[in-house]
């Protein structure tokens, strides 16, 4: 047998070098000194706006779904923060590969949310509003987005492009093959993209712990020779650090980074989930003294940047727009059955066309 | 067994709870089938009854878990895997058709694959993209697996435990659509259904209704009212999609020479095609109708705001039977 | 295009040079497809001519190679990958199925997947397991995908060439059993062939025989032998499998009244069983005898000790072109 | 815009602190102490015998491939340590899942070496042996085998066995979503699976440097919290510490590891392949120095543990075992159809059964 080495270390584990960076505790007290770019608080204003805004939106989603409006929908309750400031980041032609919780991102990248509402509300046309740009739709297949990510940003290099792609993906993502193909993709070639992992704690009732072995989920960088860093994910001041370097490093041709998030799902997994089936509620209530609402709006009031009559007219102003969004949407006609069968190909081929005939008359047969 | 009746869903989990029961070999393994119970129920329950060892919650890795699955069977484990929903099959697929089907052939019999990999599957019930789909006819061109659709809460439990008995890989498909809208006493505990034989519904001599999943609803009730018209007709269950019994298809539609095939797939290149032709060519001289298909269009399953659109309606269903009867 | 004859692959070759040549958002990538050439040498010499941004070696991950293409594909490039062998597509199917067939339905236009993916397919060339396989059916069933599937080094080169032009995405299999066995003079350079039409390699009144890809070749000889005995076929390279051009099969089979199909893959819910249906269904009054299908064996290829047992062969055709011939 | 923390360090990547183990130089000098079980030679020099039989029968499979006789087949030369140790190592009840270049190791285990041939053959019967035991037959899809590798060892830990599964992929295999997902699953779970990369340099064309940007692929293990570490793959002795250790850590319920081992694919990828396509033979003459027959073959005979008269022996001996072998492969009758159909399920159905009568008949249709 042969001499056993474990106990001098042989087999190690790799993870205790992680960076984790946060500007803010979870009283909104700084922790270190703000970045020069923080100080005059316009950004952390506008930033405070835009998560308030996803915030009404997301409830009103939620509403619509109770009352029978909208069909099942992925609440972001809770995990505002790394949407606005990526969105917030990224030039209007860098490229976006989100998931399927990235309605405060969307938001910022220009997309309305009347499309993001149509959408949920099982309309193909709420992929197809200008506002997206160039950016992906919604991706459901967990973690395929990765992969188109690293194919867009491999199109910005052959054109000689500087432009970035910034993927977003849950903590359970990061288990599946076209997260980990992708990286390794990403880290070979040196492509622009920025990963970046929202980890909200949960994959449906999978929590985080029974999700990876590993101590962070950054460090699945490691393996693809891809840099890593965790971060706050509900303090907007290290986000916007660390997402702002990713993207400019990106930018300037030093390859892919991977960002770990760590945020909390506040919500249930969707309106067709009931959290309190596998998690306890005393976890979630110690999350929300995290939240990264709250977190800024005490922060800008201690700082002087906000106060109570500007809260009230943004709360007036954000129901207005989400009201004019929900009403847009509401109103908007069912698409004709021509539209089912015109975007299969780019010329819809002669056999579509005589099932699309048999469609009209009422028909399904041969 | 005892008298309350049970939808498919429940009895879905029944199946997977006596299984579990009689055979220390079955285990269940998946995406939140543990502590949630699986995101329809299915294994609700279980993991408390059989621990953590037969119940056990994965990562989310489709790839990995059909693997695994593949890995726990040759050790002579009756793995049971849920895939959450069909739409996510696919990053399976190199791993069922490329060792699950062919273990048992690759090594002459050495090493095999008892185990079953369970997906709700089919649209109907407003869900968003990729949650829709009925994608049946990919697995049923692959030698060496079996594929099975149950249609009511008696079949799937019958079915299922007989997927897990067998000793070969089975893509067991629950037609998400119709998991609670039908309640059946269920039959003596642990009886099991023939997964080689489809099931005659209902017997007819003027035409042949071959159909599977949560169309056989529909086709029900255009049985009901052909009847009422005093027409026949023949009502199929195929169930055992693959390997395909097409000796009690071919006896029916001997009798009836008329048949209309449903399904909900899109029509081109689906288990309809197959069924189709074998009915055309070896009932070439009988047949007194050209064969009919009613199924799904051949575009991608619209969101669910024009889903309607898209499935197989009584109308259409009927409209068929119409035509081959008119010949 | 100069007088020297090609081969099959050396035809994919140049089309694949042309067409890195003529536009600039074409782009190679796959496993060995650059210094190396590809491991059966379809990509030879482009690395050198076109560069290492246009024509890119890429990591052992297919499911990567297929997203990639896509997310190149909505960039507007033209990516053509390829997958070394046929037998290793599956790990794509998810972002083949989930995304590239999907991508121009799921954003009404918005985005667009003009993409081509390339692989060597079918026996005959005595290669090891998963080397040998016939799936066309999985992708044909698929509603926005385009199977292309040429048979003579013309073909290749003129349906690669829209293939890439083509603004959606195409899975492209070679028959690698007939990359070298014959030499033809190509067309003018930058010819083009459709992709919505099956050819007709020759005409003839008796019998339809149906055929695609390397089968072609049987199939040839197989009519050559009928017309010796005055048994005129209509011989149908399929070539565009999906979306199928059913007219040009009706309109022959309406003439011939007789109808063979015959391919490698698995014959139940190949793609023969739905040309058959068609043919069967549409053609019920016009046809004279069954419609018959030549094919593989619905079981796993075998090893290639046995593989010629599998393979249809020229005297299993003729002899079903018999059969509908006495009918 | 952001302050840039990138000169900073703010994004590392990990990589360094992979330890790499070796006993013995490229001369056969060690160069540290030896473990115990190798001072006395005989372990030693069953592995020499091991590799010098590995190379025998893998000249003869060539030269049969190159004759006819044998279809396309994957030389493992220069790699044999590898097989040799973890094929010694492992229990009998034990189980290998290995890729398709795994033959040292295959003997070791007890496969008859006429089997690999007939595999090799394009036999199915060549997967049937009972020399198998409960091992997986050979792996063709890259990767997929390191799934089957976590399923397996979930089984023992159901059944509480304490059997442990190998298994071993290349280099490219590392790429592949199969591979992470698996190896994330063993960190998660802590199943007894031992994970050996056999890296050879190349994946058909691919140099190691364009398959991964990260410094070694053992480190792969670090996002899947699974210890990882280099091994010289072309010194049996530093592999015989590092398998045999990671072997005995897993049955001891200490989970996975993830071991890299370094060596040289001297030959072509397969006898289809053509390597002076793509690479330089200057790099294959300086591998050479480092192949691991000579340098086992250099320490035992500077040790005084092998004689001239000892090789000729060997040589004699080793070409008589691989003759019978091929004997036993050239003389195996094919099989009979029957076989085509018989095991494609447990009880062939009826549908089958009636094609296999057409097939016997000749014939093939409906
Ligand atoms: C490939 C695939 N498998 C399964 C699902 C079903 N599913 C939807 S969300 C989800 C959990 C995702 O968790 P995570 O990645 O952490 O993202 P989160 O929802 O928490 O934001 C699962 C399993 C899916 N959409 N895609
Ligand atoms: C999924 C899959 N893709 C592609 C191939 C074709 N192929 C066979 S071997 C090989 C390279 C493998 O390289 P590596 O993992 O380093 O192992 P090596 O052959 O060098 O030992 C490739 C691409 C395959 N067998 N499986
Ligand atoms: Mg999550
Ligand atoms: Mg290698």
């Amino acid at each position: 047998m042969p001499t056993t080495l474990d106990g001098g270390g042989l087999f190690r584990v790799h993870s205790s070098d992680v960076p984790f960076v946060r500007y803010l505790n979870t009283d909104g007290q700084p922790v270190q000194k703000l970045p020069p770019w923080a100080e005059n608080g316009q950004q952390l204003v506008a930033y405070y706006k835009a998560m308030v805004k996803a915030r009404e939106a997301d409830r009103k989603a939620i509403a619509m779904q109770r009352t029978g409006q909208m069909g099942t929908y992925p609440s972001c309750l809770g995990q505002e923060a790394p949407g606005v400031v990526y969105g917030s980041l990224m030039k209007k032609d860098d490229v976006l590969a989100p998931y399927y919780r990235d309605m405060p991102g969307q938001l910022l990248r220009g997309v309305e949310l009347s499309d993001v509402y149509l959408y949920w509300g099982g309309d193909e046309r709420g992929s197809a509003g200008e506002g997206y740009g160039q950016d992906m739709p919604n991706c459901v297949p967990i973690a395929t987005q990765a992969c188109h990510a690293v194919g867009i940003a491999s199109a910005f290099r052959i054109r000689d492009e500087r432009r970035v792609v910034v993927t977003t993906c849950g903590d359970g993502a990061t288990s599946k093959g076209d997260f980990l193909e992708a990286l390794n993709l990403a880290g070979a070639w040196k492509v622009p993209v920025v990963f970046l992992i929202v980890n909200n704690q949960w994959a449906i009732s999978i929590p985080r712990s029974a999700q990876c072995g590993a101590d962070t989920l950054a460090q699945k960088g490691a393996g693809a020779g891809v840099p890593c860093v965790q971060v706050d994910g509900n303090d907007v001041i290290a986000l916007h650090e660390v997402i702002g370097s990713a993207i400019e490093r990106a930018r300037h041709g030093k390859g892919a980074v991977v960002i770990e998030a760590i945020t909390y799902r506040l919500c249930d997994h969707t309106t067709a989930d009931d959290a309190t089936r596998y998690r306890d509620n005393e976890d979630v209530r110690k999350a929300w003294e995290e939240e990264p609402v709250k977190r800024l709006q005490t922060y800008l009031y201690n700082h002087g940047l906000w106060s109570p009559e500007q809260e009230k007219m943004l709360q007036e102003q954000v129901a207005e727009e989400v009201q004019k969004a929900v009403e847009t949407y509401q109103l908007t006609p069912p698409q004709s059955i021509n539209d089912l069968f015109a975007y299969q190909y780019a010329e819809t081929p002669v056999s579509l066309r005589q099932q699309l005939e048999e469609m009209q008359e009422g028909l399904n047969h041969e | 067994m005892s008298d309350d009746k049970k939808t498919l869903v429940e009895a879905v989990n029944l199946a997977l709870d006596h299984a579990l029961a009689d055979d220390k070999d079955v285990v269940l393994l998946g995406e939140d089938v543990g502590t949630n119970g699986g995101v329809f129920r299915a294994t609700q329950d279980l993991k408390d009854k059989y621990g953590l060892k037969r119940v056990m919650d994965t990562p989310l890795a489709e790839t990995m878990i059909a693997g695994m699955t593949i890995g726990m069977a040759t050790q002579g484990l009756k793995p049971v895997a849920e895939i959450q929903f069909m739409g996510f099959i696919f990053a399976c697929m190199e791993q069922l058709v490329g060792h699950a089907a062919r273990m048992r052939n690759r090594t002459r019999g050495r090493l095999t694959c008892p185990m079953v990999i369970r997906a709700p599957f089919g649209g109907g019930i407003h869900a968003p993209e990729h949650h829709s789909e009925s994608t049946e006819a990919l697995f049923a061109h692959i030698p060496g697996l079996r594929v099975v659709i149950p249609s009511s809460p008696v079949r799937a439990y019958g079915l299922l435990r007989s997927a897990i008995d067998d000793p070969d890989p089975v893509i067991f498909l629950e037609p998400k659509r119709i998991y609670r809208v039908q309640r059946q006493t269920l039959p003596k505990q642990g009886s099991r259904l023939p997964l080689d034989t489809c099931f005659t519904l209902k017997e007819g001599s003027d035409l042949t209704l071959v159909t599977w999943g949560a169309c056989v609803r529909e086709c029900q009730e255009v049985t009901r009212n052909l009847a009422k018209e005093g027409v026949g007709v023949e009502l199929i269950d195929v169930a055992t999609i693959k390997p395909l019994d097409m000796d009690t298809i071919l006896a029916s539609v001997r009798k009836t020479g008329r048949c209309v095939i449903v399904h909900e797939a899109a029509r081109s290149f689906g288990v309809g095609a197959e069924i189709a032709a074998r009915v055309s060519t070896e009932l070439f001289h009988e047949l007194r109708a050209p064969v009919q298909r009613v199924a799904g269009y051949d575009i991608t399953m619209p969101y669910y705001r024009m889903e309607d659109h898209y499935m197989p309606s009584v109308g259409q269903i009927a409209s068929a039977c119409q035509i081959v009867c008119s010949c």
